[in-house]
């Protein structure tokens, strides 16, 4: 069975590597801030207890006040997995730096997020629409579209 | 021996000559039987072909379903028979369009050009004793000739319809058709050798034991290349249908589909008739079947062989198709006709080979083919064969408690 | 070995086209050719005496000119098109209409004022299945309670316009009653074949029987 | 010869193109026949499925999953139920489970068959192999005719079990099945795996290492070719795969080649899981009394199977109501496509699209 990693162990790792890390969680996941996702993927990735090599999905949640991107990883060496969650405040001109440059994965994934949540990934090589056409107007997985 | 075809040139000239002579066109009774005995035995030399290559698309289809557990075209006409008509009759209704850009001449000539040398090609056939031309006595250059003009027609078709794919296509054709030629003419080098006659009927006649059996690696050379020629499986990069969509004829639709699709399909008729005439012994057999059906027959045989490597062998890629040509089969080619000259130059009593000195050769060559093949085959296919076992990568680990 | 593999492939599919069993395991919709075999057959008699009594035909059926008819086979348990419903049984509860996912069944019923005591209070007056956009997922047959509405086994059923798919209460009450048995364990049990079978009464199609008037009285009294 | 220059050309492949398994596009450019650049691009047949299931409620929406992976609709109402079920706490029968395992095996030899059918159809094979697999395949179609009705698109599942338990008749139909599958794949083995003219074409062609299948996030067969042991039939078991022997099949270097032979290896797997399913079936309940209308309490689910083209997850967050809050799809296909211009350039027409079609991916999934 994959085990869930306990989240004391990433949060210990994470205030360890990154001091001034904002961060929180609960027994299922952890929750950092926006701005320092690279960074932190970057340990959860490299460091010898986390190596989270796989990452299995991305995904953006429309919450009306805020949007939540969710990352679900893999250790497939050790058979752990957790799940990494991270706060947007606002509606408009949102930005998150990209993870492409730790797990190449992300990047179809987060195309995908601009497209449909209208998320920007700042770092992102080739951020283009990907499942509708360039010049489709809004982003219709919001909750406030209305198609 | 009197042909019972009656398709003979001199014996519709004469009969022309009869005719006009009785009619009183005394001075000009020459040519105007030889114009008219052209004319009408090409009229019926031409819709003969067409007839059956519509046939044999029929042929084909049905053979080709049977291989893969299908029932192939079984509605029109008893067991189909009618298929190809409809086929034809749809596609001359549909519209003859030309692309905006395209090279209206070029495109408008491709398939005509592509058409000509196939349809030329059956008049050197010797089906019986004699050929639809008389006897041609250098029937097999004239082939060798008449074929090349293929890779011109297709780099036409390409060119003159700009599209991408059609490009590609035809610049495939025309380097493979180019480089084939040359194995081709090598695999018909040694069947000259033996027979000493650039003549269709001699080179039949003079198979005493049939070459297939008397060169294997000669005939293996020429098939290949004719293969390649025709541009069947596996060597049918230029329409290859999964990569290029359909190749050359992208662009052509209505009658100009239809005469590239028929010179398409006439090719294998037309190929199979010149290997039963330079390796199967053209129209030799015994006696109760008259040399005609043993003709068609062997022609049978080879299509039958022909559509059952196409229904099985996937193709090669357009690289290792020409490495195929320019480095196995050009060496096979080579080493064929060395065996040959040697082989014949030792047997040989005042030019002539005797029905034993064949079975000798064949002896040889079958067994220096087989040995040969083999050992080739295993130098070169050994390190490819054999792989060890899988390592699991040390990337990831699910656990030693399963399992 | 190296270079037998092509060789070992050919072997295959010649195997493929000579084996009979292979080959003529084939259907062939919506018709194949007869053989006069066949036809000997369908019609019950000796080929010999088929061959004498009807010899045109023979010929015929011999070059390959005549057809019979021949169906794919299909399981009971098919989910098609052709909705058997029983007006007698649907109460017009529109659970069907609920649950379908594309909304595409629609139900305006009224009161129609009898059979009260047997809880058939409402009149049924417009019942549409625009099978046009119906995808078969079958969850409104899944859904009746009261085992009215059941899937078809045909799927022959294209039209030539849209409205025409739109199966009404009428087209619904007249059709042929010969429920499919997808979800139905009491029809599967009886061995009920929608294809070949016979149609089925509104009555023998329930799960359970409707309890009588003098049940129902009976009931509430214990109570 | 620097005299000679030659111009690079730039070719639409798709969205109407024989061989890119529905209407995926490719921008390739060419620089003769060898790739130099090229540039998937998605969308043709995006329906909005995700949006679709935020108006309906749990129970609709495994129709909707019936036409993400059109090949393997089985594994896709598999996920999507399990994750209704982790949502809202709902226990599976023993039986359900079962029949589910064995669903989802027979979808995935089914799913596989057409792979490497139409992987040699893009080879040029003239659609023999393939035929030859949609025959075994119309079997397998054939079954789940008899399971639920339906060939294609199946519902067959519900959260809590399956709709309805499989008739008699399908358990014989079963065993014929299974015992004639190792037959044919024998036969389409010394058909193809053999064939010299396969293995020019495919050993060595469109590499795809451990370590770039891991960081493209492939899963899958693509990712077990690379010799990447990791199957969540193990590594997150799940069901009762536990209790079934099994061996999950890895490559050597991650070539087409292996990408087709792990196919056929692991269908091989499938046939043994489906013996001893049948093998350990017990009678019982087929579903647990679930409602229509399921309201999980709020909160949120990942949940993840071994689909045919690989790691299929559902991402469920419920608010409590009838409909979920939100629903992603980790869509195999789509992800597995990431890695497509490390592998492709530098390679040649011919070999994109056997790359391509060893990659296996279904269009329905990849746009949803």
């Amino acid at each position: 069975m994959t085990k869930i990693l306990s989240t004391s162990k990433i949060i210990q790792t994470l205030k360890q590597e990154l001091p001034g890390l904002e961060i929180s969680g609960n027994e299922s996941w952890v929750t950092v801030n926006a701005n320092q996702i690279n960074k932190v993927s970057r340990i959860l990735k490299n460091s010898d207890g986390l190596d989270f090599s796989y990452l299995n999905a991305i995904t953006a949640v429309d919450y009306i006040e805020y949007f939540q991107i969710i990352y679900h990883l893999t250790s497939m060496r050790n058979n752990y997995s957790c799940v990494i969650k991270v706060r947007c405040d606002g509606r408009t001109n949102l930005e998150l730096p990209s993870v492409i440059d730790v797990w190449k994965g992300a990047d179809l994934q987060e195309r995908e997020i601009w497209d449909l949540m209208g998320i920007k990934f700042s770092g992102h090589p080739n951020l283009k629409r990907i499942l509708l056409w360039e010049g489709f107007d809004g982003h219709p997985l919001r909750k406030d579209y209305l198609g | 021996m009197h042909s019972p075809l009656l398709l003979d040139f001199t014996t519709f000239y004469e009969l022309f000559f009869k005719a006009f002579d009785t009619l009183g066109f005394e001075a000009s009774a020459h040519w105007m039987s030889y114009t008219a005995a052209g004319i009408s035995l090409s009229f019926i030399a031409i819709n003969l072909l067409i007839l059956s290559t519509a046939l044999y698309t029929w042929f084909e289809r049905r053979t080709i379903a049977r291989f893969q557990v299908r029932r192939g075209p079984n509605r029109n006409g008893p067991y189909g028979l009618l298929q190809p008509f409809a086929d034809v009759i749809k596609l001359i209704m549909k519209e003859d369009t030309i692309p905006e850009s395209a090279d209206k001449v070029v495109f408008t000539l491709a398939p005509i050009v592509l058409l000509a040398p196939t349809l030329l090609i059956i008049t050197v056939i010797p089906m019986d004793d004699s050929t639809f031309l008389g006897t041609l006595n250098i029937g097999i250059l004239f082939i060798v000739g008449i074929t090349s003009v293929n890779s011109i027609a297709i780099f036409m078709a390409g060119w003159g319809s700009r599209n991408k794919y059609a490009i590609l296509g035809s610049m495939r054709g025309a380097a493979m058709l180019v480089s084939y030629e040359i194995p081709m003419a090598l695999g018909i080098t040694s069947v000259l050798l033996l027979s000493g006659s650039l003549a269709m009927k001699t080179i039949a006649d003079s198979q005493l034991i049939w070459f297939i059996l008397v060169m294997p690696l000669g005939f293996f050379v020429f098939m290949a290349a004719a293969m390649a020629e025709m541009s069947r499986t596996p060597f049918d990069q230029i329409e290859s249908e999964s990569e290029l969509g359909s190749g050359y004829n992208t662009e052509f639709s209505g009658i100009k589909f239809a005469i590239l699709f028929l010179a398409e399909f006439m090719a294998p008729i037309v190929t199979s008739a010149v290997v039963t005439t330079l390796f199967l012994g053209g129209n030799q057999g015994f006696s109760p079947i008259p040399g005609p059906i043993w003709f068609i027959l062997k022609m049978f045989v080879v299509i039958f062989i022909l559509l059952w490597i196409r229904s099985t062998w996937p193709r090669l890629r357009i690289d290792q198709i020409m490495g195929f040509a320019w480095k196995p089969l050009f060496g096979l080619g080579i080493i064929n006709i060395f065996l040959i000259a040697l082989e014949s130059q030792i047997l040989m009593e005042e030019g002539k080979l005797s029905q034993n000195d064949m079975l000798i050769m064949s002896g040889i060559n079958w067994v220096l083919t087989i040995v040969g093949l083999l050992v080739m085959f295993n130098i070169y296919g050994h390190k490819r064969y054999n792989r060890p076992d899988p390592i699991p990568s040390q990337l990831a680990n699910m656990g030693t408690d399963l399992q | 070995m190296y270079g037998f593999g092509i060789i070992k492939g050919l072997g295959i599919t010649m195997k493929h086209m000579v084996i009979p069993s292979r080959q003529f395991n084939i259907y062939q919709y919506p018709d194949k050719k007869a053989n006069p075999l066949d036809l000997a057959k369908s019609e019950g008699i000796n080929p010999v005496i088929f061959l004498f009594s009807n010899p045109l035909k023979f010929i015929k059926a011999m070059i390959g000119l005549v057809t019979i008819e021949e169906r794919l086979p299909q399981h009971p348990n098919f989910r098609g098109e052709e909705f058997t419903w029983y007006d007698q049984r649907c109460t017009g509860c529109a659970s069907c209409a609920k649950y379908c996912p594309l909304g595409i069944i629609k139900i305006v019923t009224n009161t129609s004022g009898v059979n009260k005591q047997e809880g058939q209070s409402y009149d049924i007056e417009v019942f549409d299945i625009d099978i046009g956009r119906c995808m078969f997922c079958g969850l409104c047959v899944e859904a009746c309670p009261y085992d009215a509405l059941h899937m078809g086994s045909g799927f022959e059923e294209s039209q030539y316009q849209r409205s025409n798919l739109i199966i009404d209460i009428n087209k619904l009450k007249s059709a042929e009653k010969k429920p499919s048995t997808w979800f139905r364990p009491q029809l599967s049990q009886k061995k009920h074949n929608p294809i070949s079978g016979e149609t089925v009464d509104w009555n023998e199609v329930g799960r359970h029987q409707k309890p009588s008037i003098a049940d129902q009285s009976e009931k509430w009294a214990k109570r | 010869m620097n005299t000679l220059r030659t111009e690079p050309i730039t070719i639409n492949l798709g969205p109407q193109h024989p061989s890119t398994h529905g209407v995926f596009r490719l921008r390739v450019t060419f620089d003769g026949e060898e790739i130099v650049d090229l540039e998937p691009v998605f969308g043709y047949l995006h329906r909005g499925t995700e949006k679709l299931a935020e108006t309906r409620n749990y129970t609709q929406i495994i129709t909707l999953t019936d036409r993400m992976d059109y090949v393997a609709s089985m594994s896709n109402n598999l996920a999507y139920v399990r994750t209704v079920e982790s949502l809202a706490n709902i226990s599976v029968p023993e039986r359900a489970q079962y029949i589910r395992v064995i669903c989802a095996e027979l979808q995935r030899i089914a799913s596989h068959l057409m792979a490497t059918g139409f992987l040699l159809n893009d080879l040029g094979a003239l659609a023999t192999p393939l035929v030859y697999c949609f025959r075994e395949r119309e079997k397998i179609l054939d079954l789940f005719e008899m399971l639920c009705g339906a060939r294609i698109t199946l519902s067959y599942m519900r959260p809590g079990g399956v709709f309805q338990d499989a008739p008699e008749e399908f358990w014989h139909a079963l065993n014929t099945t299974v015992t004639d599958l190792p037959h044919f794949f024998d036969e389409i083995e010394s058909l193809i795996s053999t064939n010299e003219i396969v293995l020019a074409r495919t050993r060595g062609v469109g590499i795809l290492t451990d370590e770039q299948a891991i960081a493209n996030s492939v899963s899958g067969p693509n990712l077990r070719a690379a010799r990447v042991k990791w199957d969540l039939r193990k590594s997150n078991t799940y069901e009762v795969y536990d209790r079934l022997k099994f061996d999950i099949p890895i490559g050597h270097e991650g070539d087409t080649y292996d990408r087709y032979l792990v196919r056929i290896l692991e269908m091989r797997e499938s046939v043994k899981i489906i013996a001893q399913c049948v093998e350990q079936i017990d009678t019982g309940p087929i579903r647990s009394n679930t409602p229509f209308f399921i309201r999980p309490p709020a909160g949120e689910a990942y949940e993840a199977i071994e689909g045919p083209k690989g790691e299929l997850g559902f991402y469920m967050v419920s608010d409590g109501g009838v409909a979920p809050y939100r629903c992603k799809v980790r869509a195999p296909s789509f992800l597995n496509l990431t890695p497509l211009k490390e592998m492709i350039t530098g390679w040649k027409m011919g070999d994109l699209i056997t790359i391509l079609g060893s990659i296996d991916i279904v269009l329905g999934e990849v746009d949803r």
